[in-house]
């Protein structure tokens, strides 16, 4: 199989699942028997183009055609998208097998086109990671836009409805009104949008100009979620918990920071904005975003309400380190997208299986539920841990990187914020953890047991202690999985470190 | 200041007159008459400015078939105009505006009579040249109408087709079958009875030699087709409707109307097989003149053929409706 | 500008005002034939305008006599009966429809049409009903 | 020996069949002659715009009299294109229209329909055809007195059809005699009416107040007729009440035909040297489309009547295309063009998935469309698509013009202009969600049963909407057509 045919597959594999899946509407196991084999498939392809990437040689590249003069539709691998590509293949795995088990849990409807658009919106991720040209990104960044309203408005309440129109109108109106004027800017100024390594704007577009072509992008791309234009997260809190998850951690968010990160060192070029500073407002923008996300998080009750606002301000640690335009505080930000994505979708799943447990969803109502969710609850603490960065979580690698990059960048302050936010992080996600082991539930016999029974979790012959009641097995065993992942990040750290180097390497 | 002069001032004025009573009576029926009358006035006008082709045709059609359309359409709807309720600034500033305009544009315009401005020395003058040697016939306006720019007849053909389709379209299912018809002959009106017996067959005459004396003196066949037109209205008018739909029956009309474009059309394509151009005549003889003789000839009729058909089958059209104003109330 | 430049112009100017008239007519009246009768003022002043270009001092119709003389100019006249006959169709689709309204809405009032219009689309609901056939 | 003719072919071939339908004793032969001729027609605008693209401009001479003193047909890409958008359409609306205006025109009147529609595709092919500045206005009023008539027959399933079409009469009348106007001017100060020699001509004569006046009256006569804002108060109505047929054939095409003749004039004949020319572009047409673009699209946010929501938004996106003109840059001409191709494609497509409702509706007001995601399945996704495609999206034509307006708006140094693009583009987002929302997120009204449109409809929409992805996907075909046709019109080597 050649590197043209594997890229191509990368495309096709969930494309052409998300029509299998539809035919598959009749019969829900195999409608979700498709979706796993699906997710499946494609991660084994991209585990194989991460063996022809590393491998010596060209990188693969595929050409798929050229819409206008000059315009070409064409996707190739490098470092970061290699990495994108492979966080957003992984966790689709695992967030299917998730999904099954809470549609099922909490008898959600219309769950053909669920799991129909999770695989178009998973197939436009992995296009964004493989894009060769800013052009393609744009058209596969605004395909998820599409494919994951259905999603967000999943409800169809009123409640739903509004949160997809905030969802759409801040998306697509951030991205058709600045981020296409940008890249149609860059086009007219330079005459290609090929992703170059050093960038292409250099000497095409006035320097005075730059900062503001830069903040078309920045801005542009809504779903990096740099404020003011976040409200599109917290509002997109309305969905299925597994679609808060894959908003939140892998789809979503992450092709957002991770298209910051691509324009800064593919279009820009890192060394460039460093010459020039033009990024230099970025970073303090960047780490306000990243303060007052913390803030407003603390002063939520909602557990998926905090957890956005924890996003926000996890997602500007991203756009920060692409700011600071130094190789540390690149790689620093690159690594975090990966760090942040494994915690996040951890403590997204464990407010899940919280929900379809007890559907409990204010955290001053989960007193001592910790005891009843041990798995649950450990999972969440993992994950906290590793989303504020202690080791032995792989959340340490990318927070210390981060710090190296302000250094190397004289940003004294910017190491004091990433400081202060961490402390922020412990002190909005661990009391969370403690409320759940430390303190007794004011019902804790009774309350909550006809979902748990509900939700098909056996209660196990107690002794003494109060009978473990879980989520469903679908729900506990891929948030355990992602727990130890945090864990392997932290391991593995070193070889993510190495996968990303040569895009920074001048 | 030459009598020419003088004349063509105070035609000018009765006609800016005219237009301004039409403008403020609100009686429907005087503003429809002094209409018929501005399309008079203006044919003199025409007439004195050597325009004698357009003058013959400005008072068959806006002082005969329009007039007679507005009062059938007056009789049907309403004959009173409510006085106007809305702000009349806004079209006041636009017409002054647009006038503004015109005059500014005057200013650099030849002036009249001017032998030297530019349209006297561009196009025209082959016309005058040519028309003996090229078409063979004398009234340069039938050569040019029908040769020189003879598609834009057959568009003008076309628009007139269209006229009559459309307003088929727009009123046939309001019309009486002639047995639901209230038969409004006017018996009591012995003269006039006699009268249009003896004028009618004047009237088809002199259709007729409008229609084929195109070549060499005013008219042809639109102006030949209204005159054929009225005479049959006339007869329509005096004893009644039905009796005209005896002689000529709508459905008949109908394909008359087509008729006539499809001969002009028709005559276009005949050149194709000499391997000339569209409506070029020249092919149709045995040599140029009398190839373009006999094309003109055909297409003038094509055009009367239209011309007539559609007067009349609008006409039937129009009288056919319900006038919920009965002829008394007039 | 002199006299003669008035005397030359004159024709331009009276046709500008006879437009403007029929202009005036048809966009200041609410009576739709009344609207009808002013267009048709408005074109027959266009017609004047044309003819009034071809004319050549001295000249006379553009028919040949055989004899040298001065023709006014032919291709106006041709340009204008084309346009008549626009004219007249105009009129007799523009009647027509103003028969069919009357048959619609018993009026031909423009402000009347307008208040019944607004009553099918914002009045109540039985009144859009009607319309709905 | 026939492809000498094929220009005059364009036009004689449906002008004869108008007629010929005549003889025509049931609509369905009618019918039937019409899309026979309409599929010649079709082709030869193909085989045309072949010849064009090979062999330069056509000049074909009726009646083999030469020009200027015969009327000559003349065709570049320019008016190839226009041709082959105008043929085209008219070829995928007609087999919608065998069902739909069987349903919506009474029975006795099938028959004269399709020979109104036959002389409406005359007129608009003439027009852009032709040549000849005169010639144009004759077959100008052809396609305008037959749309009125076209229009009217809406009347059947709403009254309110008679009085647009009434208004459309004495506006396009109006826009008509100011343009008539303005040829005659151009007339009386050059003495011809071919468009070559207009062109040759008006520059000799240098700075000259009747030009001026005649500039004026043919740009305000055409913007009346393209409905440029804010002369465009008859389009609303006549869309919306017109049938849905010849609301698609309408929306397609006619104001395109409009469009190019201002394209023709301001281009062709008039020139960018003309002394009106740059400030006309810079001051009245640019800030009359931006107008345009955002008043009409806020309009149509609010409209109860889908169909006149969409007839708002295509006064919007008329704005476009002025837009595109006024940079009177290649690249701008070239999106123009492009959009007049792009919006025929979207707009057809939506108009025609509104058609289909109202035929098993009897309208389609907003709360006509809650819950016909499921009722009309095919219909709705249809109109989605179509949606997409007017808001922009990737991978539609939408965003192919969208792309290239904002290039040419940056190309000429207007970013703030490239930033009112794309927001108003945003409008169309809004108004289009409304639809959605209602059509996906809302329970059907009780008793009303999920049934699809017939497939006579269905299968034209749906090769629109196949249209609009394919050109949206490779471009690259129209892209070179308008690129071609913009340097004809700005006479700049290709």
């Amino acid at each position: 199989m050649t590197a043209a045919t594997a890229l191509a597959l990368s495309l096709l594999i969930p494309f052409a699942g998300s029509i299998l899946i539809a035919l598959a509407a009749g019969n829900a196991n195999l409608r979700e028997a498709v979706t796993v084999t699906t997710a499946v498939l494609l991660f084994a392809d991209v585990l194989w183009l991460l063996s022809m990437a590393t491998a010596a040689g060209p990188a693969p590249a595929l050409m798929i055609g050229e819409i206008m003069p000059g315009l070409t539709l064409a996707l190739a691998i490098e470092p970061l998208g290699m990495m994108f590509g492979m966080i957003a293949s992984g966790l689709w795995i695992l967030n299917s097998i998730y999904s099954i088990g809470y549609m099922r849990a909490n008898l959600e409807h219309k769950q053909t086109r669920y799991y129909v658009c999770f695989a178009i919106a998973i197939g436009s991720a992995v296009g964004v990671a493989f894009a060769a040209n800013m052009f393609t990104l744009f058209i596969f960044y605004e395909i998820l836009t599409i494919s994951t309203y259905p999603l967000v408005a999943h409800k169809e309440t009123a409640e739903a409805r509004a949160g997809g129109r905030t969802y759409l109108g801040v998306l697509i109106g951030t991205s058709i009104g600045l981020q296409l004027v940008a890249i149609i800017w860059t086009w007219v100024a330079t005459g290609t949008l090929d992703f170059t390594k050093g960038g292409i704007i250099s000497g095409k577009v006035a320097e005075a100009m730059v900062p503001v072509l830069l903040a078309l992008y920045v801005f542009g791309i809504g779903k990096a979620a740099l404020m003011p234009f976040h409200r599109w997260l917290p509002a997109a809190m309305v969905a299925p918990t597994p679609v808060s998850a894959l908003l939140h951690a892998v789809a979503v968010v992450k092709a957002g920071v991770f298209t910051v990160m691509k324009v800064m060192v593919y279009i820009f070029g890192i060394d460039f904005l460093a010459a020039t500073g033009s990024s230099n407002w970025l970073i303090w923008v960047a780490a306000a975003t990243l303060l007052a996300a913390s803030i407003i998080a603390m002063t939520k009750d909602n557990l998926k309400a905090r957890l956005a606002y924890s996003t926000v301000s996890q997602l500007a640690y991203v756009t920060l380190g692409a700011a600071l335009a130094t190789s540390m505080g690149v790689l620093g930000g690159s690594m975090h997208i990966a760090m942040h994505a494994m915690g996040k979708i951890t403590l997204f799943f464990c407010a899940g299986a919280i929900y379809t447990a007890t559907h409990k969803t204010e955290i001053s109502d989960m007193d001592g539920l910790g005891r009843l969710m041990p798995f649950t609850y450990g999972a969440f603490l993992i994950g906290a841990l590793s989303v504020i960065g202690l080791p032995p979580m792989g959340g340490s690698w990318s927070k210390w990187y981060l710090m190296l990059g302000a250094a190397d960048a004289d940003q004294l302050v910017v190491i004091g914020v990433l400081m202060v936010s961490s402390l922020l992080n412990v002190a909005y996600l661990l009391p969370m953890v403690g409320r759940g082991f430390f303190t007794l539930a004011p019902d804790a016999p009774g309350h909550g047991v006809p979902q748990a029974q509900a939700a098909g979790a056996a209660p196990v012959p107690g002794s003494g202690r109060p009978p473990i009641r879980e989520a469903p097995l679908f729900c506990v065993v891929p948030l355990c999985l992602t727990a130890a992942g945090c864990i392997v990040l932290f391991i593995y750290g070193d070889a993510l470190y190495r996968l990303l180097e040569p895009m920074v390497r001048p | 200041m030459s009598i020419e002069a003088i004349i063509n001032i105070a035609l000018f004025v009765f006609l800016g007159l005219t237009a301004f009573a039409i403008l403020k009576l609100r009686a429907l029926f005087a503003v429809v008459m002094l209409s018929a009358v501005f399309s008079l006035v203006s044919a003199a006008l025409l007439v004195h400015l050597d325009a004698v082709d357009v003058a013959f045709t400005e008072a068959a059609v806006g002082a005969g078939i329009s007039t007679v359309l507005m009062l059938a359409t007056l009789a049907l709807t309403s004959r009173h105009e409510k006085a106007p309720t809305r702000s009349q600034a806004l079209p006041l500033i636009v017409v002054f505006l647009t006038g503004f305009a015109l005059v500014y544009g005057t200013l650099d315009m030849p002036r009249f009579g001017d032998p030297q401005a530019p349209i006297q020395v561009h196009v025209a003058p082959k016309y005058i040249a040519d028309t003996q040697s090229e078409i063979g016939i004398p009234n340069i306006v039938t050569a040019v109408l029908a040769s020189y720019r003879g598609f834009d007849t057959l568009g003008e053909v076309t628009v007139i087709f269209t006229a009559g389709i459309g307003v088929l379209l727009l009123l046939a299912a309001f019309i009486r079958e002639p047995e639901g018809l209230r038969v409004q002959t006017m018996d009591h009106h012995l003269v006039l009875r006699v009268v249009t017996k003896v004028l009618i067959g004047p009237i088809l005459l002199f259709a007729l030699y409008v229609q084929f004396h195109a070549d060499y003196g005013p008219g042809g066949g639109f102006q030949a087709g209204i005159i054929f037109a009225s005479a049959f209205i006339i007869y329509a008018l005096v004893f009644g409707l039905e009796n005209a739909r005896k002689a000529v029956p709508g459905r008949a009309v109908r394909l008359l109307v087509a008729c006539g474009v499809l001969l002009y059309g028709g005559v276009g394509f005949v050149s194709f097989l000499f391997g000339k151009n569209y409506l070029n005549y020249s092919v149709l003889g045995a040599d140029q003149v009398a190839g373009q003789h006999l094309g003109i000839l055909l297409v003038e009729f094509g055009v009367g053929l239209t011309v007539a058909a559609v007067m009349v089958s609008t006409f039937y059209a129009f009288a056919g409706q319900n006038p919920p104003i009965g002829d008394e109330d007039w | 500008m002199g006299v003669s430049d008035i005397l030359g112009l004159f024709n331009y100017w009276m046709v500008i005002i006879l437009m403007m008239i029929g202009f005036y007519t048809v966009v200041s009246r609410g009576n739709l034939v009344k609207k009808i009768v002013g267009l048709n003022i408005f074109q027959t002043s266009v017609f004047l305008l044309y003819i009034s270009m071809g004319k050549v001092s001295g000249g006379t119709a553009p028919i040949l006599t055989g004899k040298p003389e001065v023709y006014s100019n032919p291709l106006p006249h041709v340009l204008i009966l084309t346009a008549i006959v626009v004219g007249v169709a105009t009129t007799a689709l523009g009647l027509a429809l103003v028969v069919r309204i009357k048959n619609a809405y018993d009026t031909i009032e423009e402000d009347e049409i307008q208040a019944a219009d607004d009553e099918t689309e914002f009045g109540d609901p039985q009144a859009a009903e009607d319309h709905r056939r | 020996m026939i492809a000498a003719h094929l220009p005059i072919l364009q036009v004689a071939v449906p002008l004869v069949a108008a007629p010929l339908s005549v003889f025509c004793r049931r609509g369905a032969t009618a019918w039937t002659l019409t899309f026979v001729v309409s599929i010649g027609a079709f082709l030869i605008s193909i085989a045309l715009l072949g010849q064009v693209l090979d062999q330069g401009v056509l000049s074909y001479q009726l009646g083999d009299w030469a020009a200027p003193w015969g009327i000559e047909y003349r065709v570049d890409a320019a008016n190839a294109m226009v041709l082959l958008i105008i043929s085209g359409i008219s070829t995928v609306v007609l087999p919608y229209a065998r069902v739909s205006i069987a349903h919506e025109v009474e029975a006795h009147n099938q028959t004269l329909f399709y020979t109104c529609y036959l002389l409406c595709l005359t007129g608009l092919l003439g027009m852009v055809i032709t040549g000849d500045a005169f010639n144009a206005f004759v077959f100008l009023e052809i396609a305008s007195l037959s749309t009125y008539v076209l229009v009217a027959m809406g009347a059947k399933r709403d009254r309110r059809a008679l009085t647009a079409a009434y208004t459309y009469l004495v506006m396009g009348t109006i826009g008509a005699t100011f343009f008539v106007i303005g040829v005659g001017l151009l007339y009386m100060m050059t003495g011809t009416l071919n468009m070559a020699d207009l062109a040759e001509r008006i520059p000799a004569i240098g700075a000259n107040r009747t030009l001026v006046v005649a500039f004026a009256f043919i740009v305000t006569g055409l913007g009346l007729k393209l409905a440029l804002f804010p002369m465009h108060l008859w389009l609303p109505n006549a869309y919306a009440f017109a049938p849905s047929a010849v609301t698609v054939f309408l929306a397609a095409t006619a104001t395109k035909a409009a469009v190019y003749l201002l394209l023709r004039f301001l281009f062709t004949i008039f020139g960018t040297s003309f002394p009106t020319f740059e400030p006309t572009l810079t001051y009245l047409l640019l800030p009359l489309a931006v107008i345009a673009m955002f008043a009409a699209s806020t309009v149509a946010i609010f409209q109860v009547d889908i169909k006149r929501m969409l007839a708002y938004s295509s006064i919007a996106q008329l704005g476009y295309m002025v837009l595109g003109m006024s940079f009177a840059t290649v690249t701008g001409l070239t999106a123009t063009i492009i959009h007049l191709f792009n919006h025929a494609l979207m707009k057809g497509a939506l108009f025609m998935a509104l058609g289909a409702v109202v035929m098993r509706f009897g309208d389609a007001t907003i709360d006509t469309m809650r819950g016909l995601g499921r009722v009309m399945p095919w219909t709705m996704a249809a109109f989605v698509a179509g949606g997409l495609s007017l808001i922009g999206m990737p991978l539609t034509v939408g965003f192919i013009s969208k792309w290239l307006l904002v290039t040419a708006a940056l190309e000429s140094g207007l970013w703030p202009i490239a930033v009112l693009v794309v927001a108003s583009s945003l409008l169309a987002v809004i108004y289009i969600w409304r639809v959605v929302e209602a059509a996906y997120f809302e329970p059907p009204p009780e008793g009303v049963t999920a049934g699809e449109a017939p497939p006579a409809l269905l299968i034209p929409t749906w090769i629109l909407i196949g249209a609009n992805i394919y050109f949206g996907i490779d471009a690259s075909l129209t892209t070179r057509v308008a690129g071609e046709a913009a340097r004809a019109l700005l006479k700049t080597a290709s």
